[in-house]
């Protein structure tokens, strides 16, 4: 009997340590929201338009982890490529629903090419995927700025004064969206009470989910799972692993090129030289929030990850300025709490990494003790 | 010629590039229309802003845990200082060094606290240093708002709490060291105190590596496993030369302050430690080896770069791309530096 | 009679300039078992990585001689040629994925697919995988060898013999194998598991299929080969048939060579009377390949002893585990003292010193000068080559007494260098290995390990390496502790000799003794002493 | 036999990127938006003055009708090319009139005369190419690109 409640304490201590950041974000949700005062349609009519306009872009982050290259902080690379591609449709004066597919078509060569290069570059860099990815953004960052702050208007022909800077070269700060604003959202109308659902956007979110689902079945994918445990073992088995993670990482950057196109649809609007930025940063950590690692992560990570994530990021302002009379705290918290659940995710996966190394030496010791 | 390419290759194309880059700057200054007296000028001050933050790159390279790109937390701990400093009313040079003793016991806290944490993750320093960093400082700007400063020239006018986004340090620390025995000699001015200053700690950190312990910590950044069969604690090395590497973030933005004549809190430290970064690379660091030589040439050559383009592009070009090109050399220099074969082997 | 399957001729190779294999006949009839036996570094993996046509054969210049397989003369460039021509290697190293079920594994790489129309646009990787026929492909080859191996268990869950069976069953799954390669299969395996592995084999080969055999455990050999090579030196020294043959018998074929001794001299002292310098108790290491399950030695004062037995038993594990470089457990005490484990410098400021045999992991700084890489252990750990200022807070390098040390061992050691500022990594082997013996030395131990001093160096630099040695002992009174694969030069140095079989000492004997039972020790025979 | 097996995969995918690129030209057609000025108001063309109606009431495929009174002028946005208008003379009740449009897909703004239009004249020469006389020059707008700022915001 006591030797079952030991277990039993010892499997809860474990499962809480395996999901210590969802567990933590439940808490805090949960003392947010009373502080926030939000009502229960209100926040549940932000939570699905958000989950409608996130999922996406978090989901593109899969397919990397599958062949063990972690986090993708490199899907900045595809929002640029969307962000492109709608520079363009907004130029040709394109709108609606052909104007979300011609932005995806646009974006599809300009995300495999940047996909490809990223890729090469990480191939280089085995065992710190991560960090390179995220140099990497930051340096394609100042190649985006060049093409779209000097060469758009000059060598790329673009006419349309409402997106070009007065100066005839270079595109605005932000661009207006009007002509995409929601189109997606608003295919199929549905509204239950007083909270609108976006039909169509789930249903490309679910195409996305069973996409992925498919691929985790096929050969290709397998192999991402063989490479991501052992890169010799794949190798020697005859699997091209550099060929699997670069395929890995264009992938992704697609699929974050498309999830940029239905986001910004989303906002109606585009902020053009930080829009990507913070793009990373937020879909990594909601995906870790969902209780995804470095390593591992499932489509059911993803919504509760956004879920969570997103909760907090809505009632946080409010909750703040109700409690310290500063809205301004709340943003600064949502922008630590991002900050730190990435942090713990990191290291809590550094550290299991080493306490694995450390196994051999126990059960020696303990097959000593038993003689 | 052989010799010339294994030079190249010691030195690394990026590297001579970016000299080569900067150089032609200097030459086609004169003919752009560009002083080069005020350039000079300009360069060597931001030299001495910069080079302490570029310093403190260098403890964390020798003991192997690669590049600080957590330096904001350093920053945190100087900001922390510059600012009780002023709260308790210390004025003029004085300021400056009540920030210093300020701000130590916090970045010994810091790093402290930091270099545990690095010690618990190894092989994975780089990623989350830089998450701590901006952990630390998004922690901080809710600190901002709620720590009770009262110094008029520090809080909002309105409301009476909360710290400014920007504070001068007019009538504090402003200058204490850059006007220092400053020599004018027409155009050209050099900011003696502090470039003295980062003279100083530049001897400090060459002496130390000099000493038992330094040469304790080049060794485990040179090979860990080799130190610790010869008896070195690792673990307290590397911890060492976190806190050291915290504390000269701490002091580095001292010195950028009382060059800058503000203190720039919330988002303001963000992205400070990929310049300082970037700048030890450009001097030929690579991602476990540095000398006091790479941090002068480095922080030379970058802020020549910072200074130079904008100058020289605007009267030829008319065109301003100087932050394009900031950010592709800097963070190309990264890109390369963690890219590179040799390095891969740990 | 059966028909001759493998027949390789007069096959030779040698790494630039360094024979390893010359004239190897080798014939194997379809289903008979070949056991192939030798002393580490005897050319029986060089013989397989050549049939097998390893890319490192290839790169290092290929090699001599014909192989005839299956009737028609072949010379493979790469393994996946020798696979597809039938030949399945299975190699010392587990090369599984934990995370996957035995199924996966069995079949990695060679998945069936289900044919899908997007795999037309992108290539056939899209297919997606048909698991009930994989399962039948896994477990067809799991009945072909005939064990009990859940095909869906995860293999990291797995037990190592399951492991094991996992492994050939990879390769048998292969369509046409016709020759099974298995590279000391039974190391690993429980004596259980091991029996079971065997009877699979005697099914394998009554089913055609062809097994050569490579082990230590001699008596395996006799119980399921037909025929049983004995190499040496690169040589084949010995042919037998399972008929006649006895483990002592193949034992002494194996370590065969004797050496002339005479030239090492008789101490004066007579070690095994002298007073204990150190005593092991129940050491345990986790070292990955050279585990140390229980070991109990003891270290005389003065005497030069030598540890010795095949590669992955063990003996590298003791001097590591002891030093603090993997971890550890158990008793050490050192003159009385005991010694903190998994704590290298309490074990230096002890007066213990270590030779890695890991010299660009271990032992030395290859980025770093001959100067630093000498002096960098005694100055931290006897503060020797340091000037001390303001009242000892100041620890100053001493950059002449590092100098005129180096100088000093690299005059006493020969170490060929341009100067004393030369980068360690720009050493030839055997200068790096003096220079790791430089910095031990400079430590002035009471007692040196040395591991594997003459690995990979050539031989004018192994006998500098092993004179210097002898030399310390003898002038300095050093207790020396020397590990070494090679038996012969355990026994021209050393005055006792200790031998690690699975973790654990199985016999000590003074180096006189004859070299078979040295052998006889090796391969787990224990034998009537002790 | 490989040869084929591979120039058949290239052909499929050169069909296949041969039919994204004709998807996306479609897109572009039938996405395209255009703004058509709707005029009432005195013409001439070809020298010819065509006058005003009094009152119009004027619709554009299923959009809502417009009244257009004399010197009135309306925008109306469509997508893709082809339309229909619906022209009603609501003074003289002459019933519906119906026409078929056919926008160039690169004209953003064309400029329709019904007076023009309603006197019988080709529907070339009433629908006309339309450029917004460039208004004052906005204000220079200063391109600030930070790292920072990104962090804070909605997402």
């Amino acid at each position: 009997m006591i030797k079952k409640t030991l277990s039993q304490d010892k499997s809860i201590k474990e499962f809480v340590l395996n999901n210590l950041v969802p567990i933590m974000f439940i808490v805090i949700c949960a003392i947010c929201i009373p502080v926030s005062g939000y009502s229960a349609p209100a926040l549940v009519q932000e939570m699905l338009t958000r989950i409608a306009r996130n999922s996406f872009l978090v989901i593109s982050l899969l397919v990397p982890i599958m062949a063990g290259m972690g986090m993708n902080f490199g899907m900045t690379l595809g929002a640029m490529a969307g962000q492109i591609g709608l520079i363009f449709i907004t130029e040709w004066g394109v709108v609606g629903i052909p104007a979300l597919v011609l932005a995806a078509i646009v974006s599809t060569p300009i995300s495999i090419l940047l996909g490809w290069m990223c890729g090469k570059i990480l191939n280089n860099a085995k065992g710190r995927e991560m960090v390179t990815s995220y140099i990497i953004s930051f340096f394609m960052n100042g190649v985006y700025q060049f093409i779209v702050l000097y060469c758009m208007g000059s060598v790329i022909p673009i006419k349309n004064s409402a997106i070009l800077l007065p100066r005839g070269y270079g595109i605005r700060n932000s661009v207006n969206l009007i002509n995409i604003r929601r189109v997606l959202d608003n295919l199929i109308p549905l509204r239950i009470g007083t909270v609108n659902v976006p039909v169509a956007t789930y249903l490309v979110i679910a195409l996305l989910c069973f996409f992925i689902i498919w691929f985790r079945k096929t050969k290709i994918g397998q192999d991402m799972r063989a490479v991501s445990q052992d890169m010799e073992v794949a190798r020697r088995s005859g699997i091209k692993v550099e060929h699997t993670r670069l395929l890995s990482v264009i992938i992704s950057t697609v699929l974050a090129g498309y999830g940029m196109i239905i986001y910004l649809s989303n906002m109606g609007s585009m902020n053009t030289y930080n829009a990507h930025s913070q793009i990373g940063t937020f879909s990594i950590a909601a995906l870790l929030v969902g209780g995804a690692s470095v390593a591992k992560a499932s489509i059911g990570n993803v919504f509760l990850g956004v879920i969570l994530f997103h909760m907090l990021f809505y009632v946080s302002p409010q909750a703040g300025k109700n409690l310290f009379g500063q809205a301004q705290l709340g943003e600064y918290f949502r922008v630590f709490v991002s900050y730190g659940v990435i942090t713990i995710a990191l290291v809590l996966y550094e550290m299991k990494k080493r306490r694995a190394a450390k196994l051999g030496g126990l059960t020696l010791a303990k097959a000593q003790e038993e003689k | 010629m052989n010799k010339m390419q294994r030079f190249i290759k010691e030195f690394g194309w990026p590297r001579l590039i970016i000299a080569a880059f900067l150089l032609s700057l200097f030459v086609i200054a004169p003919f752009a229309g560009v002083n080069i007296g005020t350039s000079l000028t300009d360069t060597i001050m931001r030299f001495s802003m910069n080079g302490v933050m570029v310093l403190a790159m260098v403890p964390m390279i020798h003991s192997g845990c690669g590049l600080n790109f957590g330096l904001p937390l350093g920053i945190i701990a100087g900001l922390l200082g510059g600012t009780l400093a002023m709260q308790f009313g210390f004025t003029g040079k004085l300021s400056f060094l009540m920030a210093i003793v300020l701000c130590t016991p916090f970045a010994l806290l810091f790093g402290w606290a930091y270099g545990k944490l690095l010690n618990r993750v190894k092989g994975g320093e780089m990623m989350i240093a830089t998450y701590v960093g901006f952990a630390s400082v998004s922690f901080m700007c809710m600190m901002w708002l709620l720590l009770p400063y009262s110094n008029p020239q520090m809080v909002w006018g309105y409301g009476g709490s909360g710290l400014r986004t920007t504070i001068s340090t007019e009538g504090y620390y402003y200058h204490v060291l850059s006007d220092f025995l400053n020599i004018k000699i027409g155009h050209l001015s050099i900011p003696t105190g502090s470039l003295l200053f980062f003279a100083l700690l530049a001897f400090l950190m060459w002496a130390f590596l000099h000493t038992k312990k330094g040469t304790a910590m080049t060794a485990v950044g040179s090979n860990p496993i080799y130190a610790r069969a010869s008896g070195i604690k690792i673990d307290s090395i590397r911890t060492l030369s976190v806190i050291m590497s915290t504390w000269l973030g701490a002091v580095g933005i001292l010195v950028y302050e009382q060059a800058f004549g503000f203190i720039q809190l919330y988002n303001g430290p963000f992205y400070m430690a990929l310049p300082a970064v970037s700048a030890i690379l450009i001097g030929g660091a690579s991602v476990n080896k540095a000398s006091i030589t790479n941090v002068i040439v480095g922080t030379f050559l970058f802020q020549g770069i910072v200074t130079m383009t904008p100058s020289v592009m605007n009267s030829i070009i008319h065109t301003d791309m100087s932050e394009v090109i900031r950010i592709i050399v800097s963070n190309g220099m990264i890109l390369y530096a963690l890219t590179r074969k040799t390095e891969e082997t740990r | 009679m059966e028909a001759t399957l493998l027949e390789m001729k007069n096959i030779s190779k040698d790494f630039f300039g360094n024979t390893v294999l010359k004239d190897v006949n080798l014939t194997l009839k379809k289903g008979e078992v070949l056991g192939l036996v030798g002393e580490n570094g005897a050319g029986k993996s060089t013989l397989m990585k050549i049939l097998f046509g390893m890319k490192s054969i290839e790169e290092t210049g290929g090699y001599g001689g014909t192989i005839e397989f299956d009737g028609k003369p072949v010379a493979f460039h790469s393994s996946e040629e020798a696979l597809a021509s039938g030949i399945g290697m299975v190699h010392q190293e587990f090369s599984l994925l934990p995370e996957f079920t035995a199924t996966e594994n069995i079949v990695l790489n060679r998945e069936s697919t289900r044919y899908s129309v997007v795999s037309e646009l992108f290539g056939s990787r899209l297919n997606t995988l048909d698991r009930q026929s994989m399962q039948k492909k896994a477990i067809e080859a799991i009945n072909k060898l005939a064990v009990k191996l859940d095909s869906e268990m995860l293999v990291g869950d797995m037990p190592v013999g399951h492991k094991q069976f996992t492994e050939i069953s990879r390769e048998l799954s292969r369509d046409g194998m016709k020759l099974l390669i298995l590279d000391e299969p039974t190391a690993v395996l429980t004596e259980h598991e091991a029996l079971a592995l065997l009877s699979s084999i005697k099914r394998l080969a009554a089913s055609g299929i062809s097994v050569i055999f490579i082990t230590h455990r001699l008596a395996e050999i006799l119980e399921v080969c037909d025929q049983i090579l004995v190499m040496r030196d690169g040589c084949i020294v010995k042919q037998l048939d399972s008929g006649n043959a006895s483990v002592s018998g193949i034992a002494k074929a194996m370590v065969g060579r004797e050496v002339d001794t005479s030239s090492k001299k008789a101490k004066e002292v007579d070690v095994e009377t002298a007073p204990v310098e150190m005593e092991i108790k129940n050491l345990w290491v986790d070292m990955a390949g050279e585990t140390v399950k229980d070991v109990s030695l003891q270290v005389h004062k003065g005497e030069i002893l030598g540890i010795g037995g095949l590669a992955g038993q063990g003996k590298l594990g003791i001097p590591n585990g002891i030093m603090g470089l993997y971890p550890a457990g158990g008793t050490v005490t050192f003159r009385g003292k005991e010694i903190k484990l998994n704590n290298p410098s309490d074990c230096l400021a002890s007066g213990l010193a270590f030779v890695s045999e890991d010299r660009a992991g271990v032992g030395l700084l290859l980025d770093e000068s001959l100067e630093w890489n000498i002096s960098f252990s005694a100055m931290q750990v006897n503060n020797k080559f340091l000037k001390s200022y303001l009242g000892g807070l100041v620890k100053w390098r001493d950059e002449d007494a590092i100098r005129e040390v180096t100088q000093r061992y690299v005059d006493a050691l020969q170490i060929k260098c341009t100067s004393t500022r030369q980068k360690a990594r720009s050493l030839s082997g055997g200068n790096q290995q003096k220079v790791c013996l430089a910095k031990a030395l400079a430590l002035e131990p009471s007692l040196l390990f040395v591991s594997e001093p003459t690995r990979g160096i050539d031989i004018g630099a192994k006998s500098l390496v092993l004179q210097a040695l002898r030399r310390y002992n003898e002038q300095q009174g050093t207790t020396i502790v020397m590990i070494s694969s090679e038996l012969e030069e355990l026994r021209s140095v050393c005055d006792r000799i200790a031998i690690i079989t699975d973790g654990k000492v199985i016999g000590i004997r003074p180096a006189h003794c004859p070299s078979e039972e040295f052998g006889l020790l090796m391969v787990g025979h224990q034998g009537e002493g002790k | 036999m490989k040869k084929i097996e591979f120039s058949r995969s290239l052909l499929i995918r050169i069909i296949a990127i041969v039919l994204v690129i004709a998807l996306g030209i479609v897109m572009y057609f039938i996405g395209r938006q255009h703004s058509i000025l709707i005029d009432n108001k005195d013409i001439v063309i070809d020298s010819v003055t065509y006058p005003a109606y009094k009152l119009l009431e004027v619709k554009i495929d299923d959009q809502k009708a417009k009244e257009l009174s004399k010197r009135d002028r309306i925008e109306v946005i469509v997508t893709a090319q082809k339309h229909t208008l619906t022209v009603v003379d609501s003074m003289k009740g002459t019933g519906m009139i119906v026409y078929d449009l056919n926008i160039p897909v690169k004209e953003d703004m064309m400029l329709l005369s019904l007076p023009a239009l309603l006197a019988g004249l080709p529907i070339e020469k009433c629908l006309t190419h339309y450029e917004v006389a460039s208004i004052a020059p906005p204000a220079e707008e200063e391109v600030i690109v930070s790292e920072t700022d990104a962090l804070l915001g909605d997402i």
